[in-house]
């Protein structure tokens, strides 16, 4: 039956998650962009709510069943606090869900239970390439079968990197099938370089050399017989696309707020349609794409065939994060262009949905 | 209650049973009612009033997804042909109307003869006039009250009555019109009154030439001394024209609370042409060898394919925010602000998608030898009738704002 | 020197023909669209005013070297006051231009003097064709030479096909290159018929099928060492891009002129800024598609390349017409949808404009 | 006169001498002073105070382009960099205000030490107040005059002040200051001062964390009791409170008038920030072995050409209604209209096509390893200073519809 109200359990997680964004993530987003790190404080915080063991069965110290649909719920509230912490906080899933989902009792054994302990670790996946047609489903990265050993060449981009060390789960190609490979961080021939970019200063992502990285043949994910990786991205797409509508949201709230607070002529501009045609553009926009990123997250939550309709959700989303921001700076005018107010983080955050972002966090 | 994309059993059976009738019956006739404007299209009448109006075969004791079941039916009825769907005999917004602000007893008198036996009839409500257009508040047409006959007496004008050549014409018929009992009190002197058909005074003056929904009767209709029974005036029967400004506006609001009832349908309208294009659109490129790739690399990905991926965005998210709107009903929650979200959205992105579609196939969308080119036609209506586009931003942004519409206009 | 205003002799010919538009196209354009045809009188006294000799040579009774230019200011006018008419006046050109640039000898003193009698006499380009990925500089339809004769198949469509004798210019492919053929009307094998369309409803528009028509030899346009027919393309893209901005041009006049007038709420809703700024959007793209025609023209009378000035003209104005036609409906609210006013043409023409209009008017 | 798109001889070699300057001095230190907010870009002020502002080195008897050339070193210097740009040592807007409204005699006293050598001076211009915005008629900022020592005395607080700091703090100097000279008079009221760089009174409060241009100095100014001589109100010197009604707004509308000679400028500050993302992205195709197909076949196009395509149209549309707009001034046409036009059109376009380009270039895009994300962030500020996109699209409007102003807000 259709029904668009998350569960009991569900609304008191959002609620929860809601209070932590507002109370704990929002007031030091701007900072921690400025200073381009997360506050680890907000990080070992977050992690006592224990946001990540959604994806983690039981056995392993987890939550139990993995719901897309829940993880949707919580990346949009993170994400409305600040997209660079929702990032920082939900990357052990990256390394949990392809894991629980793919992984052999050994990966499953060796990685999970270090991701449920009393700390905060994090996760990383390196899918990304640092060219401009980087394809997720079809990485330059090769590995090649040498023996008991797989050697990876390739480089990688976007890397999440927070402090922890966990292995990083690369996506690289193995005989025309793209194939996940678990690689510590200390590997000979791994080198990391922190990078600058436009937006989610705060997150720190790295690009990734593999020269010539050797990894035992046990380290790829899933063993001999590892399924393909479509259903990750899919969870990729579907995760980004909340993410997506959270900070849009936030970008809505604080547009409206600054619309009915700034007068013009002796009025609101919020009373003038040009401005307020906008919000109600941006309230729509993003209703429509939160219920298709719920969609796309339905699917994988029942097993069906997801990828079209997680396409469908982060192509719609990435347009709305990019519209939104950008009417939002528009709204604010010359105040839009300055670091004291969000709409410019927001802006500049959108530059990462519509150029790259695809897999910063799974649900 | 928890989230969930799965329609029921019930909602299932009716998709298959309409889009059935959608292909099988209105298809075929499609073309010829769109070439003859205004000609009855008896075939689709008949169908629908002997066969049609008995509904889909579900099974009464299962679950249903409500008002969601609804507007799927009027989906796949426009997947067929909007504006055949527009033509249906059944009471249509005249009945929403009734429903909306009759008593009981109105609404067994008045919508009662739809399900009987007996020849097809329509309903239709008459609100626009041609100095008024969405600003519904300034509604011209007069209704005073005779004490003596206790009957009411209608005179003006009124445009764009969809179906009210039919509902105007055809005994048994009825016209819901709207009208001022005292201008002085502004919102709260407007009225619904229900006409039958062939009341005297009541006169169609025709239908308009349009560029879509041709198949639809688009009346114009003048009432001239139009005397109908006390009781005919929808809801309290004992509103006079002296207690107009006691009451407020608060008729005016239930009236205009229909709309919030049917919006999510005019959106699932809108959806059901959109996605006739995209279908056909799809089905095309499939036969040419051209399928689309929803995971092409990006270097690769083809302007075709990009469009078809933003078009099926942009369609899916109109259906879910209707589907929402919908739903809403059903849980019994306001849906004013998601009501006009999904017509807004519905409206805007079918007619880019129907537009997108007949750019995209060239000179063959651009022919009348397929129905690319009439969905192009018949799905801007949908972004201008029940509230335009502007209209509905409007209520939209009221409600994000929290402004009265006094400040925001 | 960069300027922007017409010469005095161009400006005297560009208030001729808006009079002519306005008095006697524009008043007739609604009932013709109504009753599908163009009206006779009107193309006949164009003709007295001698709109087309621009692209003919003096030699051959034509009024000297063409100018693009002055092609595209003449066909801004008249598409202002009617699309359809004006494809229609402009008809001849599409043969004119083409043998005037490319024919040989035999073919100009053919053809031309034809169309500079007293009469209007149509011409006809055959450059469509009836499918979804219809490519004018890569037709289906093929010309094969046997001996002395080339034998036709294919298929054309949006063949403007008014009353008169002229040959059709029919674009095929021999032998990896387009090439232009002019075809007798009545060759064997050459069937017409008449199209249904959108808009354009006045306009006789055929789709035509040549089945095995032959033409001799010396029918293919310049003879043996004919060059390609690129140039002809730009000047047609150029030529619609002018005629999209004339009709946008009277779609922006109508809904300015509505918006003053209609009152919703005690005020003209041009005075709403959802309604002025559509009207400043429309202004301004027009006049930047226009100077995008202008350009590409300029470029053409300079005998420069302007192939990539005409795309970007091109796909400046098919867009710009869309939104404007689609815009004044929407400012017309329920009577944009009426048949009783022009926006409604203007949208149903605007589908031709972004759907196939390529080919249909020269300058 | 005919209409012609062939830039002269004098243009060309313009185009040439600033591009070559954009390529060799300013782009090596355009991340440099990205990355060092606020800092001086020593290397391009030095080089601007001692080459570049003696001009490129045309033939001043052949024919120019007129204020056409102006735009185009503005295209070209901002290609460089727009933040740079801004940062150059000029009279700026502060000259652009002291040539539209001030006597001869004030334009040679404040803009002729520009001309003349010593260390580097910077002009600057004061209008926007936080509590304004756009809505230049409600400035607070207050110039009393001191009939005794014959001086005006400012008060109030100035923000978005364009190379503010500089100008305010480097001896040589000079601020515009708009001011009211009688509240009660409204826009009549309002003035313009001079004020010379560390003129006591004048306080610079800090400059602003942008999102980009963030070579350039925004800065914010306070005047408190700024003293500064009669003769340093600009136009007639006998202005003083009393006259203020009189004189109606004509003071007001001869300073907005230097709006319509700085927009076509501006708008072409906002072209050539588009063309250095779009240059970049087709050299970077180009490299990558993905030329640009401008007569791809429809179904072959792909989704980058497309853009590409339509990312040039845009950019050139702009570029000609900037030189349309310009190019009326050499003629001396009122240009309000075109001028707005031009910056609109610049505004929009750029930031969309520099937010495509980072779209395009994928994560390459979003790294700040090249220039593109910067010219992202730099694009923005063409849409928002110098009148926003509304504002513009405001004046637009009015001038089509042909309303006052109070008719349209």
């Amino acid at each position: 039956m259709i029904d668009f109200e998350p569960s009991e359990e569900e609304a008191l997680i959002v609620e929860t998650v809601h209070q932590f964004a507002e109370n704990e993530i929002r007031p030091v987003a701007r900072d921690c962009e400025e200073k381009g790190e997360l506050s680890s404080a907000v990080l070992a915080s977050a992690h006592e709510l224990g946001l990540v063991t959604n994806g983690i069965p039981e056995k392993y110290g987890g939550g139990g069943e993995p719901s897309a649909v829940l993880g949707c719920l919580i990346a949009e509230e993170l994400a409305w606090g600040d997209l660079s912490t929702a990032l920082g906080i939900l990357s052990p899933s990256l390394l949990a869900i392809p894991v629980a989902r793919l992984g052999d009792e050994e990966q499953k054994a060796r990685i999970l239970p270090s991701l449920t302990g009393t700390q905060f670790v994090p996760g990383a996946l390196a899918a990304v390439e640092p060219r401009f047609d980087s394809d997720i489903y079809r990485p330059q990265t090769k590995a090649h079968r040498e023996g008991d050993v797989y050697r990876i060449e390739g480089v990688k981009c976007q890397v999440p990197w927070l402090d922890g060390g966990t292995d990083v789960l690369v996506f690289a190609e193995e005989e025309g099938t793209t194939r996940g490979f678990l690689v510590p961080r200390d590997a000979a021939g791994l080198e990391a370089e922190m990078e600058k970019n436009l937006g989610t200063q705060a997150l720190p992502l790295a690009e990734i050399t593999l020269a010539g990285v050797e990894v035992p043949a046990h380290a790829r994910l899933g063993g001999q017989e590892g399924p393909g990786l479509e259903e990750i991205i899919d969870r990729g797409r579907v995760g980004l696309a909340a993410c997506a509508v959270g900070m849009s949201r936030a970008g809505l709230e604080v547009a409206r707020d600054y619309a009915k607070e700034r007068e013009t002529f002796g009025a609101p501009i919020a009373t003038r349609q040009a401005i307020a045609f906008k919000i109600a553009d941006m309230a729509i926009e993003i209703d429509g794409a939160r219920l298709l990123a719920w969609e796309a997250a339905y699917a994988l939550d029942q097993g069906k065939p997801a990828g079209r309709l997680a396409t469908l959700a982060y192509s719609q989303a990435r347009r709305v994060a990019l519209k939104v921001a950008d009417d939002a700076v528009q709204i604010f005018g010359g105040h839009g262009f300055i670091r004291d107010y969000l709409p410019e983080m927001y802006l500049r955050n959108a530059g990462g949905f519509i150029s790259s972002f695809e897999a910063l966090t799974l649900v | 209650m928890t989230i969930s994309f799965d329609l029921t059993k019930n909602s299932q059976i009716s998709v298959e049973h309409y889009n059935k009738m959608a292909r099988e019956v209105m298809r075929p006739i499609s073309r010829k009612y769109d070439e003859e404007e205004h000609a009855l299209p008896v075939e689709w009448v008949d169908h629908w009033w002997n066969e049609g109006r008995k509904g889909a075969p579900v099974d009464i004791a299962e679950a249903t997804d409500g008002f969601v079941t609804i507007c799927i039916q009027a989906e796949e009825i426009c997947w067929g042909d909007c504006g055949l769907y527009l033509r249906m005999p059944t009471p249509a917004l005249g009945g929403s109307a009734v429903g909306a602000a009759g008593t009981p007893e109105q609404q067994q008198r008045f919508l009662g003869p739809f399900r009987e036996d007996g020849h097809p009839i329509w309903g239709a409500m008459a609100i626009t006039e041609s100095s008024a257009g969405s600003d519904a508040s300034a509604i011209e047409t007069t209704a005073d009250f005779d004490a003596e006959t206790e009957e009411w007496i209608l005179n003006g004008t009124k445009i764009f009555c969809t179906a009210g050549a039919q509902a105007s014409t055809i005994d048994g018929g009825l016209t819901v019109v709207w009208a001022t009992v005292d201008k002085s009190a502004g919102r709260g002197g407007i009225k619904s009154f229900v006409v039958p058909a062939n009341t005297p005074g009541m006169e169609l003056i025709g239908c308009e030439k349009k560029m879509g929904i041709r198949a639809s009767d688009t009346a114009t209709l003048r009432f001239e001394n139009c005397r109908i029974p006390k009781d005919h005036l929808l809801g309290n029967p004992d509103v006079q024209k002296k207690s107009a400004k006691k009451t407020g506006d608060k008729g005016f609001k239930g009236a205009m609370a229909t709309f919030d009832a049917s919006r999510p349908i005019v959106a699932a309208m809108a959806v059901g042409v959109g996605r006739a294009s995209l279908d056909f659109l799809k089905e095309e490129f499939e036969r040419q060898g051209v399928p689309i790739r929803y995971d092409a690399p990006p270097r690769e990905l083809t302007a075709f394919e990009r469009d078809v991926i933003e078009m099926e965005a942009d369609l899916q998210a109109a259906r879910l925010l209707t589907w929402k709107a919908a739903w809403m009903m059903n849980t019994g929650k306001p849906n004013n602000l998601e009501a006009s979200m999904a017509k807004a959205k519905a409206g805007l992105a079918v007619t880019k998608i129907c537009q997108k579609a007949v750019e995209l196939l060239g000179p063959v969308g651009y022919s009348r030898k397929i129905l690319v080119e009439k969905w192009f036609r018949d799905a801007k209506i949908n972004d201008i009738f029940e509230g335009t586009q502007q209209i509905n931003q409007l209520i939209v942004a009221r409600r994000i704002l929290d402004y009265p519409s006094a400040m925001l206009r």
